[in-house]
């Protein structure tokens, strides 16, 4: 037992945070809240290609640095910490490489697995899972990849697929067996898709920020190698859970408004006893406090699943939990800083008096979307029950 | 007891209800958020033609005589709606100030022309950390000679300045004929006013007010000097309750909208709206709607009538601050992804419910107003 | 529209109040927190009879007093705000008189309900509903009642039954049509059951407070006359689920500890700045604040409720909403009374150092209990989305 | 990071599980409860035997040496089992006092006898309002002669003061030699000490404390006068966080037996636990548990290593009370009637989680702490 980092950890950590300080010197970028996955440059990648930092609990054979998920741990939470444009490689990172290293073909890792790694132009990733008609269902996708020679025929739509617009890559989740009285699991494969192909069209969804950080994309006739799918031909279903284990866990959601909650615990701290209410003060203290702790207990439990799934074990329940635990956490964040701060909080970014330095409107803007990506809140408490209580479905 | 409306009220409640699904869907509302103005001046005309700009002004000046009861009604169909207009800033605030502080010749100035839709007032009650400060205003007024003073200080959020005649804000005046807070009507073409539009949430008009020395003839003057807070304190509880109203016709909407959506919506095979914790979800809607409602007319009804109602009206503030935003959540979460969406109307009223939830005081004042009403 | 009492029904107030302050001076009982339903003595219902307040809201022709449910409200939130004994003639105030007059037979009608307005002896009544398997799902009932010539004989077993050892009468919910394929909901009725009739074996459970103020009852072939089934055979589901939107929309569950309520107020008021940390004042401050809040909001709803049914409609979601909403008020109040109080709490009623009079430590021990009687609030909520918002079922 | 108990923590773990599984059965706990010791001498024996009363206590003395880690674990498999035990209070509180606070003479004299579970002795940490004064005690000692003091004072909920040795408890000292907050260790025969039995939650033997002028000689002072509230400040954490050791035995205890029950219960012709509201109150009680765990685990490993852990014992104590306290509520909510009953477990566990809660703070004060430590 060991509730602390080893002196070669922080001795990481303090790498981290040295290399974010000198980019944020260097003006590459500066803490702000909004969307975390879309902000990225290639340039930012590869600098932490440089280093080791994508990729890094790879195996070694695969081009990663075989290092311990714990560590991965206290990279991203320096990165989150201070919201780094990391949004070229996220997606690549977390989930394509792995699942690759899981399902993959010699080719295909051999392809993807040392680009990603080294953040190479062209090999940034968008996730084709969505669709109108099934959004935490991905059983129900109903987007054809249906078999012709050598290639597949992929016909349907998606929807918010972040950074569609930009990626060079999608990974698709497409109906391979179209029989509709098949077995819904057991008839969905995954593939990659190069997002040039003809046929593809993709469209921007404005969100309620404003922005456009997700988009419709459409699909017709788009001809796909048969060498791109991958693992098994309608195994896609229980690969993608088993993927959603390693989504779930990580430090992304519970650090979404990160800097808004810094900014927060300053704000109250700097409270002019003379300007300030005696009750907001009393009740600000006690709230703020609350927030730390389930901060506290939040950060703690992504670190147990971390160091959990480097135990070899599958983490489905606890990071199931966790994820459900962390996004309230940060709906909490925004609605305390909202209650402490006043009419002032609808001050969007930009404005002279937008209080601190308008990642509270942002934050609020964007707070709704927390407990939805990556499976909603309720979804994630069935997986609690089922997959780590063992309750019966029916 | 009588928890049934009556018909008079019914019937203004009605009448705005098709009003509103009328003239104002959701994609009106949009296209009015993106104009200059803000605001629809074809609306404003209707509304004032059915003369709901003069509910709460004497019928001296063309009002109908203090209608409290159809104004909550009526601010509850625009909350539904979420009609952009500066119909809270003033026909309820500025209006009822006006009613409250000025002498008789203002009145007849201003009182009949705003109720005829013809001119806007709008009032500054915030000061630059966004509070409302009418007690002891961060904003000074200095004696500059005998019949002029100088105002120096910020208020924030002052919604509809651009289109207003005259921004009514509360000064500390410190002056040959007297001091303490004291109600200006300040023209907003005055010279040295620097008038700064902000992107708020709500994409609403409003604006950052910066005064610099900024001079004002002692005519402009509302009411007595000294005299602010008291006049503001007359019409705050009823404001709050406005307000309340407000937020129920946005809560109304989105329980309906969420209500019909897991309906139709199927996941897993089924609607939405047929798992447990939907059905368990929805039920914590309705019962957010049903009690705010119940507790904001109370309060409405009992200023109605002139009763005390301090606690009741804090009661209803902090109790409709939870209940809308719960209610929003909850649409978010049924709702998922579209909900999230721009062309999507859900996250209009997340916004409104924010924005009103801080709107005359957040849930933690008015929890410590019924402690202090409790005696603890 | 009119959100306060009339002159009149400030009137009966005063009058219930005044008749409730001189049983205490006489010292017939006093306001403590407990089993609400349990303590009653025939004595004092007969007082209550004497002044029509027993079957109040009952039509004249059945010697009630055709009074609204606004001023019955009135009478019970008068009782409940002092815990008066009411034990007696409750329940069949409450729920046998009303379910009688809408199902009851006309010599059934003629019998009981004259003799419970009076408060006369032998028309104490229990409630004979859940069984070992069946708690919230009445239509499970596995008792059965089966007609044997111009008698049913009934078998099986209740439990959870309150004053069962001194109960006069039961009411009996059975299964009659005992074919394991009839539809459940088509196939128990109603009955009155002497509860003297041979056969009949009460045992008492002794709850979590260290009363017994409920029973196990069995039945062993008893025999019960034809003419004590009310209402239609197998129509019993339906004719129950009738009378529970009565049962839910009382005053009583939002007033079961509601004399803590009234003196952790008084203790919060009194307590000593310079004895008392700041911080637990200002908690306290906010804390009882919204616990007003929830008690004024609660107390609308259920007066609202009471209107509803004077409007002559059937109350069945807003019923449930109101008591899914009250009780979980009256379990707050516990929560924050004993955090005000600290480890003092945990001292019953009896000794010294006991808080409030003793209640907060006997709310405490009834507390689990509010949101389980009358249907859990899992079943209310699930009544709310489908009979209030007509959500689907499946 | 490691988060994996060490071989010989899980070995008294394990252990313990075991013993208690054996021993102390719930029938046994409620026989024992009912007894007029209120603790078992034969497990308190056995439970000397297996090394367990001087886990935190010098090896000199016959103690552990300080087993920090494993006095963690064993005080969680005693609140799984709910053992009814002056553990707490003698080989927790008690033991560890005398070694932080005691001169070598009075170490020798007691702890060896206490590690061997041939005495105990108690602490009355509250006074009469029931809180924890050992900063500035509402029990005065004030000097009678040269070599005694008086004691005058209320001291409530002393768990197991009849059969106890001695009670430590803290007086404010007012004498010639000094003042301030001084440790004694008071014989309960002492004349004129009144001992009131006292009815609670948890049934568990306690006591209230009055002294009216109650004589006590001054070689009964432990430690040094005016040091009394150091030295429980130095046991304070740790007693603080095996309480939460206690509370995440109890916890996890109620989550498996609610879990089984509702797996096995049908209702509405399924299992109680294929209902989602029930998944769903499940998956809330799994979070509570693991979460409790965890935080709990990690200022206790801080404080085994004499790290600072102000922050994180706070947190852990505020944690602990609502999650226990929560999967207290879901239990008796998915047991129904049945967990209302005097036979059934589930309320026991209720009563420990009150009690535990009000123990060493209230999660309002925690809170308050960690708010000190934000510098806010």
């Amino acid at each position: 037992m060991r509730f602390t980092f080893t002196p070669a950890q922080d001795a990481f950590r303090a790498e981290v945070r040295g290399f974010l300080r000198s980019e944020m010197e260097a003006g590459t970028f500066s803490p702000r809240c909004g969307d975390l996955f879309q902000t990225g440059s290639r340039e930012f990648s590869r600098k932490m290609a440089e280093r080791g930092w994508i990729g890094m609990t790879w195996p070694r054979e695969h081009g990663g640095q075989g290092r311990p998920y714990v560590d991965k741990a206290i990279l991203m939470e320096e990165l989150f910490r201070v919201q780094a444009p990391i949004g070229y490689h996220f997606l690549a990172d977390r989930q394509v490489g792995p699942a690759l290293i899981h399902f993959g073909s010699k080719q295909q890792k051999e392809f993807f697995l040392p680009r990603i790694v080294r953040a190479d132009e062209g090999v940034s990733f968008c996730l084709l899972f969505s669709e109108p008609n099934a959004g935490s269902d991905l059983a129900g996708v109903a987007t054809t990849a249906l078999r012709d020679g050598d290639e597949y025929i992929v016909n349907g739509q998606k929807v918010w697929t972040s950074r569609a617009h930009v990626a060079d890559f999608g990974w698709l989740l497409a109906r391979t067996d179209p029989d509709p009285s098949a077995n819904r699991y057991r008839s969905v494969s995954e593939f990659i898709v190069d997002m040039k192909s003809p046929g593809i069209t993709v469209r921007p969804i404005v969100n309620m920020a404003g922005e456009s950080n997700f988009n419709e994309v459409f699909f017709e006739d788009v001809r796909v190698p048969a060498a791109s799918l991958v693992g098994e031909e309608n195994a896609g279903f229980k690969q993608i859970m088993a993927q959603m284990d390693y989504e779930r866990a990580g430090l992304e959601r519970l650090m979404q408004n990160y800097p808004l909650f810094e900014q927060l615990k300053q704000h109250v701290r700097d409270m002019d006893p003379s300007e300030t209410p005696e009750t907001l003060r009393a009740w600000a203290r006690d709230q703020v406090a609350q927030l730390e702790i389930e901060y506290s207990v939040g950060r703690l439990l992504c670190y147990y699943t971390a160091w959990t799934i480097d135990q070899g074990k599958t983490p489905t329940a606890q990071a199931a939990m966790c994820k459900a635990f962390c996004t309230r956490y940060e709906q909490k964040v925004n609605d305390v800083a909202s209650q402490i701060l006043g009419p002032v909080c609808q001050i969007r970014r930009g404005d002279p008096w937008s209080p601190l330095r308008g990642d509270l409107a942002e934050s609020l803007l964007w707070g709704p979307s927390y407990t939805l990506q990556g499976g909603s809140v309720e979804v994630l408490k069935n997986i609690v029950a089922l997959r780590g209580l063992g309750l019966p479905r029916k | 007891m009588d928890f049934g409306l009556d018909e008079q009220t019914s019937i203004v409640k009605d009448t705005a209800r098709r009003f509103f699904r009328e003239q104002c869907p959701p994609s009106r509302v949009r296209e009015i958020l993106a104009t200059e103005e803000g605001y629809s001046k074809d609306i404003w005309r209707k509304m004032a033609g059915l003369g709901w700009l003069g509910l709460l002004n004497n019928e001296a000046y063309g009002g109908a005589g203090g209608a409290f009861l159809e104004m909550f009604v009526l601010v509850e169909e625009m909350g539904r709606a979420l009609l952009p207009s500066p119909f809270f800033t003033s026909a309820v605030l500025s209006s009822w100030l006006i009613e409250e502080a000025a002498g008789q010749p203002r009145k007849e100035t201003l009182l009949p022309r705003m109720i005829r839709g013809e001119t806007i007032l709008t009032a500054a009650l915030l000061d630059h950390q966004g509070r409302d400060d009418f007690e002891d205003p961060a904003l000074d007024a200095h004696q500059a000679d005998s019949s002029r003073y100088e105002l120096t200080g910020t208020r924030l959020l002052v919604p509809f300045a651009h289109v207003a005649e005259g921004i009514l804000l509360c000064a500390k005046l410190q002056g040959r004929e007297g001091h303490g807070p004291t109600l200006f009507l300040l023209d907003p073409a005055t010279e040295g006013l620097e008038m700064v539009p902000l992107n708020t949430l709500t994409k609403e008009k409003t604006f950052a007010l910066r005064l610099d020395r900024v001079g004002i003839d002692a005519d402009r003057i509302v009411g007595d000097i000294g005299k602010g807070g008291i006049y503001m304190d007359r019409i705050r509880p009823g404001a709050t309750v406005f307000k309340c109203a407000e937020m129920l016709g946005g809560m109304e909407r989105v329980v309906e909208m969420t209500v019909a959506y897991v309906k139709e919506r199927h996941q897993f095979g089924r609607p939405l709206g047929a798992l447990q914790a939907v059905h368990h979800a929805c039920a914590d809607m309705a019962t957010c709607l049903e009690t705010a409602r119940l507790i904001a007319t109370q309060a409405a009804w009992l200023l109605s009538q002139g009763l005390p109602a301090d606690k009741e009206t804090a009661t209803a503030k902090a109790w409709c601050n939870e209940a809308y935003k719960n209610c929003t959540a909850i649409g978010h979460q049924l709702h998922g992804a579209i909900g999230f969406t721009e062309e999507h109307d859900m996250h209009l009223y997340s916004q409104h419910a924010k924005a009103s939830e801080m709107a005359f005081g957040a849930s933690w004042f008015h929890r410590s107003r019924v402690a202090d009403q409790l005696g603890i």
